[in-house]
This record gives structure tokens, C-alpha cells and sequence, in this order.
């Protein structure tokens, strides 16, 4: 696949809170040949507020948005954010019942006509693009990056509708990393909610719940928790200070999936815009190069101390051919073939350095 | 033909959604129906008494009952009217409870069917003819298939009743299930010290050969007389030779293996002798593991063998056996609990199955009894454990009940306190199950005298931090979401019918229900048989269920067979095709389909002619429908009686 | 605490759930697993299993004047280990769809931020953060709300003050305007399927 | 009065003995409500249907047939089902010709544990016959003697 054309839908907190995830976004689809087509004068889809109205409302908003991108002849479409992508996606599944849809168009009055379907930019990363081909576009891996993946609790769930990764241990978020060069730490709460937009009306919720989520995140060593939703995202790194007076001490950066993309990727600075996050990355950076140069000295000396091992192996090989020769053919032949093979993966492991 | 037909009330059953007066009075007007009246229980014992009485007064020839199923009733009304001096085969049936009155509530739409079916049972008999059965003799010789304890008592009771028993089982060794578990409840004895000795029996009995590591490969033939066809596992050691010293197992460098017999609790060598225990006492190579077969080169097993068993060469083995009768008694698995991700499907060490508890209790297992956290080798103090973990939940496609795990739980919660007495136990469940003798006290003494703290409410999460487990939970009685540090996690996991069970079935010819569980005859009267004659049930492979029970229903099997197998001759079902010689063209085609051997050819004078083997039919009527003379028939169910049938429903 | 007559059960309310869901209450046996991932049952006054029960028990007035349906964070955890594969997420929010439709709030503030989020896509079409907050201070009074948060984040010039108004902001404006008119009640549109289809048998014979 | 007058349909199934048939009592068992219209004809196996059963009810006046038998490679009789599937299926192909909508007849199978099956197979059957409605009456239903032979 060279390159991919599909809709694209920013969601608002794209045009503010993450101005960041937009812009890292679209840069990094850019360099992996993905063409986003926006969908023209595109509404929110109510988010939370809507749905927690009336479904029909909610669709309402989201079959909006699909009857602008109809218009400009779009019917597959990607999103950002979860919250949306969750919107848009019950909207479909709810508008295939006959008495649903025409409830939808009483509002709308614009019945659609096309099939449409809606992803996550993670999805498409993950199942289009693939992780081989973005590690191969890595041109400043991420190697000493110790990280947690945050998938939030919308990204799998309900299982049913997202039909997207394991619902309780996603990975799709731990391979792409991987495939970046940084460690994935394993993590237990990858997808406990955060607290969502509860976040505004209910001081407590905040820090007791994203709170737990950057506790563990420091206790199991990451230097940063990645994310891929703007609200998680603005629970954990904005709402950070209001946590930290809930007694947790840690200094965590949250930076999106998309802009360390744009890192590994070598893209420009304002693509990774790292500038915009709250809590500063470039400590966890700084920590990353030092534990990288570290990384790579151990290697070194590993594969020379293999490399040793294979040569006194093969000479060892050499003398009991030497050896054998005099005591008969069959002998010879068959311990010849067994230095070779020993030979055979000394160079492999040389090819690694 | 003068025909008596009786309409049975079964109390309000039928008659509550059908008038059976009406029905009655139809009847009567039904050709060569000489008699016909509504009964309250046609097949209690005043009701019997009238259809016999009618069948005297009346002269009736024959006999049509409209009741319940005639899987129900059929054999006892057919009884009845030969204790009339009618031959039991001059009797039908007509479905009006099952089929009509249980599944209705519309009175007249329910008649009319009712009166429907009692013609066409009507036009059915006037078609029927006198059936003779005929004899043939029984191998007495009994198939149990499965070494778990229901399989051993069965075993053990047809053989010291003195019949001829061949045990199967799949693993190495016999003991199933109940050889893993340390203690059992509520008396909390050991386990092996119950078991052992029974197992003992097996090896030592006379009457009793056992092939473990053995498979069942096919089963043909009938009741009376199977031909079975076992497979006998490679196991790469001559068990004739091999003393079970265990020298092979010490010396074998292959260490990490996977150990089936201690669920994975540590591993074990790639020879095994399963444990101390086992029955056959003899090692076995477990292919997947061994250097020898992996590598090409190892040898050490053979090496040190004193009496040079081990042999790599070896293959399976086929052995023929014939059998008059079959006890299955394959027990269970567990529910794959991976699934549960939220649990950790498997990424946490320290959060183990009951079974896996159960080996680090018993004091013969890896851990020499030792109970330890697997992460790190130290002792627990708090041990969760969560209840119906692949039981009673609907989106994993087990909603049932699994039956011991309450039980179970109960019995780990105090042994725990006895290995660890400054232990703290908290089981989380949603009901206590425990209708047992004794049962429902024991959950309580676990509670009162043995301090576990019992919360209602299941488990959401289990997640580690900090070297402990978090488990998130609810206590649905306080209305409130908990939460416990654990130490050791032990998940209580649920049972389902064991792997493959629906392919046995398929080679014994019974039914399995929609989880792989084998259907009884009946679910009240009939426990222990199948709708194939000469195949019985024991234990959970019927349906999930305890020690004493699968014990009682392994003694109940043993009696089943042994009632069939005491006779000499069995009486064969006449319902069986034959043959018309004159419309025979000796085709062939009936000899091609018939899936018993039944039918062969004969010669008369020239003419190549099929026949029935009379005793080796099964009445299937496949001949029947495959005959393009219709010269095969099958008896009671010819083609014109079925035809008779259709007519008379769609004449009218 | 009150004694619930058992008698009095709401058999209406739990229909109008159950429709308004999709979901069957019936089927919950009250392992109280979704109260158990909850992670806003901190806040609640019942919690999940127990608004469940309540459902189940048809006793409507406790279920819609309680905060834990307002307070529900729409996270799926519930819904996704429910063993009875019961949308409890779904249910909560069907909850929150009849509460409000008989004007009961058991969380002022959760529903005020609703409304204040809802107000500002009416006006723009999409939804301005600092416009929602402005609406939520009104709508409550909580003029504080977060305000310390306003130094972190203005320089980084992530909160647009001027919202992004689209061109179709009165076509969403509309929609919301004929949702309060009650034009997607399902009744309503049943009917008007019927009328429809019997028109269109009409003009088929 | 034949069927009940604009209520029911005539309904023939044809069911084997130890699956379908067991399957029907289940049903009843687990009290799963069904249309009325159905009336059953036990054979031992569904090997022993001849498809010229199928085709006599369906000429002499049924207006739909079921034929129901255990699932594969559960046949009590180990393969009775396989040869009842291929003749059945020819049947169906063949019925068209005959000038019989093929959907008057189903092959199903159904096993002695599956009540709820069984409902939900007699349901749809039932109804995919009442929106068929009656079938086509053969002025002269031919002589059972001459299909039989």
C-alpha cells in the first residue's frame, strides 16, 4: 500500500486543547503517505452531553457530520479521538435499525445516502500502515525511552462497537511504540478511565482517578505516559499541578502517540510541538539519550564478548577437526559441520552491531 | 382390527389447554376404532387397569394412547397391553403433551391437533403387524472409558461382581481429577488417602485391564456386543520391562517441562512418572519435551535405564476388544480462564487456579506442600479467592453453575489457615452453593471458627503494584466498591465438559447437550443411561458434579451394566427391516448403506437375494429408503405406514 | 431508611428504561461487578448494581433523582465485564435520558456543564472550550472553576478565546432545536413510518 | 373441519426418533410456546425419509414440510443423516420442476438437547409458510400406491 485517502474528521478540541495531537497528526500522516481529506465545515458531535441527552440527538450530530463528508464524496473516515470516534460509531450501529435512522433524519432532515465507516488514527496506524513500515521510517529512534501506553478507556471499549484490540490488555499502542525504539513498560491500568469531562464539574474526581493512573505510571519507571485522547490527555498533563496537591510528586510529561512519531520520524519541531504540552518533555529526552548511550556501550561489549567466545569456539572446532582427521572421515565431517554452525551465528550477531 | 384409543388427562397437563372429551369423541369416529374414552393417568396404575379392562370387554385388537412422548411412556403402556393378550407391538402413541399441550395455550387450535395426531396414530396401527423379538447372546465384558474416580468405582464394582472390565484412560496415569486435590470437602480427608487404595484395586483386580495412556479409537456393533478399537499411546518405554524405580526421571536433562499433572506448578522433566501415586507406576516420554526427539541427540533416559524399557522407536498400537456394554466416565476440564483479562489472563504469576492451589497444598506436590507465592518463593498472607471464575457468566458461553467451587473454596480458605496460621482468606462470591450433607455447615465453620472473610460481590480487576495484587471488587451488601491487597490470588475456576467430548459421543452414537456434556436418558429416571442401549454415564461428563456424587452415579452405571450383562441372551428389537424376496432384484444398494453390516447376500436358486441379519439390524430404515424396489422394509415403519400417516393428515 | 412496598412497583418506569436501552434488566443478578470497576463510585449515592436493583424493583424515584446517573462518566468498564452482557453503561444513560426529560437533576453541576457544552455547539456549531466554561461559571455560579489552571494553559496559546463558528451552525442549531420540539420522539416517528408505508401499499395496488 | 379455518396451515415434519424428535419433546419440556400448525411424523432416523414422503404430503395437500434430523456427525445410527441430506437436497432442487415453491420445504437439524432451537426452527418455518400462504390444491391427488413404487 503506498499511499491511503480517507476522511478526516479533527474533532474540536483539535482546533484548542490539542492543538498538538492535530498538528502531530497530520504531519506524521503526511510523511506515511496517508491524504486527509477534512470533511468540510464539519459540527462536534456532542460528545458526552449529547449522548447523555438522547441517542437520536447524539447521532443527529454525528449523521451531520456524514452527510458534510457525503457531500464532498468522503465515506471512510478517521478521527483523533476516541470520544468521537465512539460517537460517530454508535451513530452507525444505532442508524442501521429502520425506526432509529428515520428518528435521526426527523432531526436532520438530510437522510444519507453512502456507506460510512469511522476509525481511529491509531486503528489505521496500527492495521493499514503497520508497524514494520513505521519502524522503518524511524530516522531518531526512541531507544532508552522508558514509556506507558494510555489507551483511556473509550479506545476498545465497548467491545462490541469498537471492535478494535484486546478490550482489557490492548497492544496496538505498545507496538507502534516499540516499533519507535522506546521500552514499553508494562502496565496494568492502560485502560482505567481518567475521569473524563467529569473533570470540570467535580474537583475530586480528577486526582483520585488520573491520579492513579500517573502513581502507577511512576511506579513502574516510565519517564512519560502516552496517550491517544485529548481529554485523558488534559486530565493527565493540564490537570497535573491539581493532582500533585493531592500528594503525588512525580513529574510525568503526557505527549501524544502521534508526536513522538513525529520525533522518531525526525519531522520538523513545530510538527512535534511538543511546546504545547503543560508538564516539559525534554528532561525525559535528556534522560532517554544518556540511558541510550548506555544502552548502546553494553551492546557493544556484549557482541565483542560473543564474538570472542564464537573465535576461540571455532579455533577449538579447528584443532579437533585437526584432530579427528587422523582418527577417520566419518569423524572429520560431522564436527567440521558443527563449527560451521557455530561460525554461522557469530556473524549473525556481529550484522546486529 | 378393532381399535381402543385412550385420551389421557395427566391431570391438567394435557387437559388444562386440551378437551380431551372431544378428542375422545373425534376418535370414535375414526375407521376400525371400536372404542375410545379420556382416562385421568393412563399410565398410573388405575389407568393401566382400564386399558386393560377395555382391551378384555371390547375384544380390542388394538392400541392407541394420546399422552406424553413415547420416549417417555412407550415401553410401560406397551407392557400393559400384553399383560391383555395384546402383542405389544399392536400399539401406538400419539404426542399430546409435549407437543401440544405444553407448547399452547390456544384450547381449540389444541384439540383439533390433539384429535390430528390420534388419527394418524390410528392409521398407523391399522397398518401395524405382530412382532416377535429375537435372542442373541452377550459378550460379558465391560468398556469404561475414563480413570477418574467414577470410572474407578465403576470398574471396581462390575468386577467384583465378577464381570470381565477393560479401563481406558487417556492420561498416563488413572486418579482424573481427584488425584490432584490435596484434601476433599467437607471432611477435609486427603485425597490420595481415599483415593489410592481404590486406585490399587484397578492395577491388582483380576478382572480388570487397564490401558492408560490409551484411547478410545471406534466403536461399533450394539448393544450387547460393541467391537472397540483402543489405541494405545506411544509412551517410548516398554511398560512391560519398566519397574517404575524413577532413576530416568532424575537423570533426564530436559528440566523445564511443562508438568500436566501439577497444573504447571513448576516444572518437571520430559520422562515423568506423573507422581508418587500413580497408577501405572511406569515413566513416559512426553515427545514435545524430550532432547532425543527435539535435538536428535540425547539418549541419557536410555542410558541409565536398569532394564532398558526405553525404547524411541516406539509406536501407537491399536487393540481390538469386544465389549457387551459401555460405561463413559470422562470427567472434565477447566474453563480456559486466560480469557479474563481482567484478571490478567495469565501475566500475573501470583494469581493461580484452585487446581494449581490445590498442588501447592498437597504435600506430595512441587512445593512439598509448602504454599508459596510463585513470583518470589515467599509465604502469603493475604490470599483472595474469587469465586465463579468461568461459571455463571453468560458472555463467556458458561452460564451454569459449576456446582463445587463454593464448596472447594471453602476448604482451600481453611486449609490455608491451617498451613499459614497468620493468614487472612477472603473469598469473594455471589451465593453460597452448598446443599449437601454437612456442606452448608462447613461454609460456615470456615467463616466462624477459621476467621476467611466472605464477601458478596465478583471481582472486576486484578492488577499488581508494588510487589502486591490490587483487587478491585464489590461488596454488593454494604452497596460499596472494595478493595484488597493480596499476596496470592487464587481464582476459583469454573468446569466444562472435557476436551473432545463431543467426538466421543459421536463415536458412542449418544447425544451431548449445547456444552459438550453427554445426555441421559432421562433427567430423572433414566440418570445413568443414554438413548443407546448398552451405554452408560458416570461421573461429570453427564454433568458437572461432586466426589460422592460421581462416585454414587459410577456404582449406579456399574448396575446398569451389570443388569444388562448378567443375561445370557438379550432380545433383540424386532422393529427391523426384511426383506421381500419377490420384489428383491439383489441390487446391492441396501448392502452398500446399511451402517451395521446388517444386510447380506444370499443366493436363492440362482438369483443373488438380500437378507437381514435379524440380530444385527438397528432398525434405522436406511435400506428402506434406499431400496428403488421397495423390497426392504422396515418393520412399524413401513412405507405404507408412514404414507398412511401423511394421508391422513393431509386428506382432510 | 424507608420501607420500599414492594407492591408499588414502577412496571411503566422499568419498560421505559428497558426500551430506551435496549436493555433487558432482568437479566442482572447483582454480582455487583460493574460497581466493582466503577471508577466514579466514589462519588455516587447509589451505586451502579444498586441503581441496577432499583431499576429492577421499579422504584423510579430514587433512580431519577439520584446523582450516580448524572454522575456516570460513560466509561464502558461496567458494560464490558458485565457477565450478563447487560449495557449497564447504556442503562445509566437511559436513566439520564427520562431524568431529564422530567426536568430531574441529581447532579446540578454534571448537568449545568451538559448544558453549558450543549448551549455553546448551538451557537457555533462546534463546541469553544472557553465558551463552555463561561456558560458553566453562569449556569452555576462556580465562577472559580479552574482558574488556577488559566496561567498554565493560555501561553500556550491552546485556548482559543473567539470560538470557530462553522457556516452550518444554524443546520445544527436545528437539530437541537427540533430534538426539543420533540420531533424524534419514537412514537411520533413510528407513526409516521406506518402513515408512509401504508401510502406507499397504496400506491402499489 | 380440516385445518382450523384461516388460523393454521397444514404442516408436516418429518423427525428422527432420537435428536429432532427428542429436540420437539424438550421444547415441550421447557414449556418454549410454538405455532399450532405443525404435525410431527416420528421415523427412527432421517436416513429412513424418502424424499417421495416429502413430495406425496406436499401433492396431497400439505402447504409446507420440515423435515428435521440429528446434526453431523451425530447420527445415532452414525450416518443416516449424511444420505437423508443428499437425497433431501436433490429433492429440493428437483421441486421447482414439479411446480412446488421450494421454500414449502426446509431440512434442518436440531438436537435432543436443543428445545429452544426447536422453537425458534418451528417459528420461522411457520411463518415463512403463512406468508407463502395455502399452497395450490392438485385437483387429482395421485394414488399413493403408484408414488410408492
Amino acid at each position: 500500500m503506498s499511499s491511503i485517502n480517507v476522511g478526516y474528521f479533527p474533532g474540536c478540541s483539535g482546533l484548542g486543547t490539542s492543538m498538538e495531537y492535530e498538528r502531530s497528526t497530520r504531519a506524521v500522516c503526511r510523511e506515511l503517505g496517508i491524504g486527509l481529506r477534512e470533511i468540510p465545515d464539519w459540527n462536534c458531535c456532542g460528545s458526552t452531553p449529547a449522548h447523555s441527552t438522547d441517542s437520536a440527538l447524539s447521532a443527529a450530530l454525528a449523521s451531520r457530520v456524514f452527510a458534510q463528508g457525503e457531500n464532498a464524496g468522503i465515506g471512510d473516515v478517521i478521527t483523533p479521538c476516541p470520544s468521537c470516534l465512539k460517537n460517530l460509531r454508535v451513530a452507525l450501529e444505532h442508524m442501521e435499525d429502520p425506526l432509529f435512522s428515520a428518528r435521526v433524519e426527523a432531526l436532520t432532515e438530510r437522510p444519507l445516502k453512502m456507506q460510512h465507516s469511522i476509525r481511529s488514527v491509531l486503528q489505521v496506524m496500527v492495521e493499514d500502515v503497520g508497524t514494520e513500515r513505521i519502524r522503518g521510517r524511524v530516522r531518531r529512534s526512541l531507544k532508552g525511552l522508558k514509556v506507558v501506553p494510555y489507551y483511556g478507556c473509550l479506545m476498545t471499549r465497548p467491545e462490541k462497537v469498537m471492535r478494535f484490540d484486546d478490550p482489557e490488555n490492548p497492544v496496538a499502542l505498545d507496538r507502534l511504540l516499540e516499533a519507535l525504539g522506546a521500552e514499553v513498560l508494562p502496565f496494568p491500568l492502560k485502560t482505567d478511565c481518567c475521569g473524563g469531562s467529569f473533570s470540570i464539574p467535580s474537583r475530586k474526581v480528577t486526582p483520585r482517578l488520573a491520579g492513579r493512573i500517573l502513581d502507577m505510571a511512576g511506579e513502574v519507571g516510565a519517564d512519560l505516559v502516552v496517550v491517544a485522547c485529548p481529554l485523558c490527555q488534559m486530565n493527565l498533563d493540564l490537570r497535573q499541578g491539581q493532582i500533585r496537591a493531592g500528594g503525588i510528586d512525580r513529574v510525568l510529561p503526557v505527549p501524544y502517540f502521534t508526536q513522538l512519531m513525529a520525533r522518531a520520524f525526525a519531522l520538523p519541531e513545530a510538527d512535534a510541538a511538543f511546546n504545547k504540552l503543560v508538564e516539559d518533555i525534554e528532561p525525559a529526552f535528556a534522560c532517554m539519550q544518556r540511558r541510550a548511550a548506555d544502552i548502546e556501550a553494553e551492546e557493544r561489549k556484549a557482541a565483542a564478548a560473543e564474538a570472542e567466545k564464537a573465535r576461540l569456539a571455532a579455533e577449538r572446532a579447528a584443532k579437533a577437526a585437526e584432530k579427528a582427521k587422523d582418527a577417520g572421515p566419518d569423524g572429520a565431517g560431522a564436527k567440521s559441520a558443527g563449527a560451521k554452525k557455530t561460525k554461522g551465528k557469530a556473524d549473525a550477531g556481529g550484522g546486529d552491531v | 382390527m378393532k381399535i381402543g384409543v385412550f385420551i389421557c388427562h395427566c391431570g391438567s397437563n394435557i387437559a388444562g389447554t386440551v378437551d380431551c372429551a372431544a378428542v375422545a369423541e373425534r376418535a370414535s369416529t375414526y375407521p376400525d376404532v371400536v372404542y375410545a374414552t379420556d382416562i385421568m393417568y393412563a399410565c398410573a396404575e388405575p389407568g393401566q387397569d382400564a386399558i386393560i379392562a377395555a382391551i378384555k370387554k371390547h375384544g380390542l385388537t388394538g392400541v392407541v394412547v394420546a399422552s406424553c412422548t413415547p420416549r417417555m411412556h412407550e415401553p410401560t403402556f406397551r407392557k400393559a397391553v400384553e399383560r391383555a393378550g395384546v402383542n405389544r407391538y399392536m400399539f401406538e402413541m400419539a404426542n399430546i403433551r409435549e407437543h401440544v399441550s405444553w407448547i399452547g395455550k390456544d384450547i381449540e387450535a389444541n384439540t383439533n391437533k390433539a384429535a390430528e395426531l390420534v388419527r394418524m396414530a390410528a392409521a398407523k396401527l391399522r397398518l401395524d403387524r405382530e412382532l416377535k423379538p429375537k435372542s442373541f447372546p452377550v459378550t460379558k465384558r465391560l468398556l469404561v472409558i475414563g480413570g477418574g474416580v467414577a470410572g474407578i468405582q465403576a470398574a471396581l464394582d462390575a468386577a467384583d461382581a465378577g464381570l470381565e472390565v477393560v479401563m481406558v484412560e487417556k492420561q498416563p496415569t488413572i486418579g482424573g481429577k481427584m488425584a490432584k486435590l490435596d484434601k476433599t470437602f467437607p471432611t477435609v480427608d486427603c485425597s490420595s488417602c481415599i483415593l489410592g487404595p481404590r486406585m490399587v484395586d484397578v492395577a491388582q483386580h483380576p478382572n480388570i485391564t487397564l490401558y492408560a495412556y490409551a484411547e478410545l479409537e471406534e466403536v461399533s456393533g450394539y448393544v450387547g456386543n460393541f467391537d472397540v478399537k483402543i489405541r494405545k499411546k506411544a509412551t517410548y518405554v516398554d511398560w512391560d520391562k519398566c519397574t517404575g524405580c524413577g532413576l530416568c526421571t532424575e537423570k533426564c536433562p530436559s528440566k523445564k517441562s511443562y508438568d500436566r499433572f501439577n497444573e504447571g506448578v513448576g516444572p518437571t522433566t520430559a520422562i515423568i512418572i506423573p507422581f508418587p501415586q500413580a497408577i501405572p507406576k511406569k515413566a513416559s516420554i512426553e515427545r514435545e519435551y524430550c532432547r532425543q526427539f527435539n535435538k536428535g541427540k540425547c539418549g541419557v533416559c536410555a542410558k541409565v535405564c536398569p532394564t532398558g524399557a526405553v525404547n524411541y522407536e516406539m509406536q501407537d498400537e491399536t487393540v481390538e476388544v469386544k465389549v457387551g456394554g459401555i460405561v463413559a466416565a470422562t470427567g472434565y476440564d477447566l474453563v480456559d480462564w486466560k480469557v479474563y483479562s481482567e484478571y490478567g489472563g495469565g501475566r500475573y504469576p501470583d494469581v493461580v487456579t484452585s487446581l494449581q492451589y490445590e498442588r501447592m497444598l498437597s504435600a506430595s506436590g512441587p512445593t512439598g506442600g509448602h504454599v508459596k507465592r510463585p513470583s518470589d518463593g515467599t509465604e502469603p498472607v493475604n490470599v483472595v479467592f474469587v469465586q465463579c471464575v468461568g461459571s455463571r457468566d453468560p458472555s463467556i458461553g458458561r452460564p451454569y453453575c459449576s456446582g463445587f467451587c463454593c464448596m472447594y473454596t471453602a476448604k482451600q480458605a481453611i486449609l490455608t489457615k491451617d498451613h499459614i496460621p497468620g493468614s487472612q482468606s477472603y473469598v469473594f462470591y455471589m451465593d453460597i452453593r452448598s446443599p449437601g450433607k454437612g456442606y452448608d455447615e462447613f461454609t460456615r465453620r470456615v467463616q466462624e471458627e477459621y476467621g476467611a472473610r466472605y464477601v458478596r460481590g465478583r471481582v472486576s480487576m486484578i492488577y499488581p503494584k508494588g510487589g502486591k495484587l490490587m483487587v478491585r471488587g464489590a461488596d454488593t451488601l454494604m452497596g460499596t466498591q472494595v478493595e484488597v491487597e493480596a499476596d496470592l490470588v487464587v481464582l476459583a475456576v469454573g468446569a466444562e465438559a472435557s476436551a473432545n467430548s463431543s467426538a466421543l459421543a459421536e463415536k458412542l452414537r449418544i447425544s451431548y447437550d449445547g456444552y459438550g456434556f453427554f445426555m441421559e436418558g432421562h433427567p430423572k429416571l433414566k440418570p445413568v443411561e443414554t438413548n443407546t442401549a448398552g451405554v452408560f454415564l458416570a461421573g461429570s461428563c453427564q454433568g458437572l458434579k461432586d466426589i460422592p456424587s460421581s462416585v454414587a452415579q459410577g456404582s449406579a452405571a456399574a448396575a446398569k451394566a451389570l443388569g444388562l450383562l448378567s443375561r445370557d441372551m438379550l432380545d433383540s428389537d424386532p422393529q427391523i427391516a426384511s426383506v421381500s424376496v419377490n420384489r428383491c432384484v439383489g441390487c446391492r444398494k441396501c448392502i452398500e448403506v446399511c451402517p451395521f453390516k446388517a444386510i447380506q447376500e444370499v443366493d436363492m436358486r440362482g438369483q443373488p437375494k438380500a437378507e437381514v441379519i435379524e440380530t444385527v439390524c438397528q432398525g434405522c430404515g436406511l435400506c428402506n429408503a434406499t431400496c428403488p424396489q421397495g423390497a426392504i422394509q422396515l418393520s412399524h415403519f413401513t412405507d405404507n405406514q408412514i404414507l398412511a400417516e401423511v394421508e391422513a393428515l393431509c386428506r382432510f | 431508611m424507608e420501607t420500599v412496598c414492594l407492591n408499588r412497583s414502577d412496571d411503566a418506569f422499568v419498560k421505559a428504561v428497558e426500551d430506551e436501552s435496549g436493555q433487558r434488566v432482568s437479566r442482572c443478578y447483582q454480582c455487583g461487578n460493574c460497581t466493582a470497576g466503577c471508577p466514579m463510585s466514589f462519588t455516587f449515592d447509589y451505586s451502579v448494581s444498586r441503581i441496577m436493583r432499583l431499576i429492577q424493583a421499579g422504584q423510579k424515584e430514587q433512580v431519577l433523582s439520584s446523582g450516580a446517573v448524572w454522575l456516570c462518566a460513560g466509561c464502558e468498564t461496567c458494560t464490558q465485564r458485565c457477565p450478563n452482557e447487560i449495557n449497564v453503561a447504556g442503562v445509566m444513560d437511559a436513566c439520564r435520558h427520562i431524568a431529564g426529560r422530567e426536568r430531574k437533576f441529581g447532579a446540578r453541576a454534571v448537568s449545568a456543564f451538559f448544558k453549558a457544552f450543549m448551549d455553546s455547539v448551538r451557537f457555533n456549531g462546534r463546541s469553544h472550550e472557553v465558551g463552555t466554561m463561561a456558560l458553566y461559571m453562569l449556569y452555576t455560579g462556580r465562577v472559580w472553576t479552574d482558574v488556577e489552571l488559566a496561567p498554565k494553559i493560555l501561553p500556550k496559546g491552546k485556548m482559543p478565546l473567539l470560538p470557530h463558528r462553522i457556516a452550518g451552525r444554524r443546520e445544527v442549531a436545528e437539530i437541537i432545536s427540533r430534538f426539543k420540539q420533540g420531533l424524534s420522539d419514537p412514537d411520533l416517528v413510528r407513526a409516521g413510518l406506518d402513515a408512509q408505508g401504508k401510502s406507499a401499499k397504496e400506491a402499489v395496488s | 373441519m380440516s385445518v382450523l379455518e384461516g388460523k393454521e396451515l397444514r404442516i408436516v415434519g418429518f423427525l428422527c426418533n432420537w435428536c429432532s424428535y427428542g429436540g420437539a419433546d424438550t421444547a415441550g419440556v421447557g414449556r418454549f410456546t410454538q405455532p399450532t400448525d405443525l404435525r410431527i411424523v416420528r421415523v427412527p432416523c432421517s436416513g429412513r425419509i424418502n424424499p417421495l414422503f416429502v413430495m406425496k404430503a406436499l401433492i396431497g395437500g400439505a402447504d409446507g414440510v420440515l423435515v428435521s434430523g440429528c446434526h453431523p456427525r451425530d447420527c445415532h445410527y452414525a450416518e443416516g443423516n449424511y444420505y437423508a441430506r443428499r437425497r433431501l437436497e436433490v429433492l429440493k432442487g428437483l421441486l421447482p420442476v414439479l411446480g412446488i415453491d421450494p421454500r414449502r420445504f426446509e431440512y434442518t437439524w436440531v438436537s435432543a438437547s436443543e428445545g429452544q432451537r426447536w422453537q425458534h426452527v418451528v417459528s420461522s418455518f411457520t411463518a415463512q409458510i403463512h406468508a407463502l400462504g395455502p399452497a395450490a390444491r392438485f385437483t387429482e391427488a395421485p394414488e399413493p400406491a403408484r408414488l410408492g413404487a
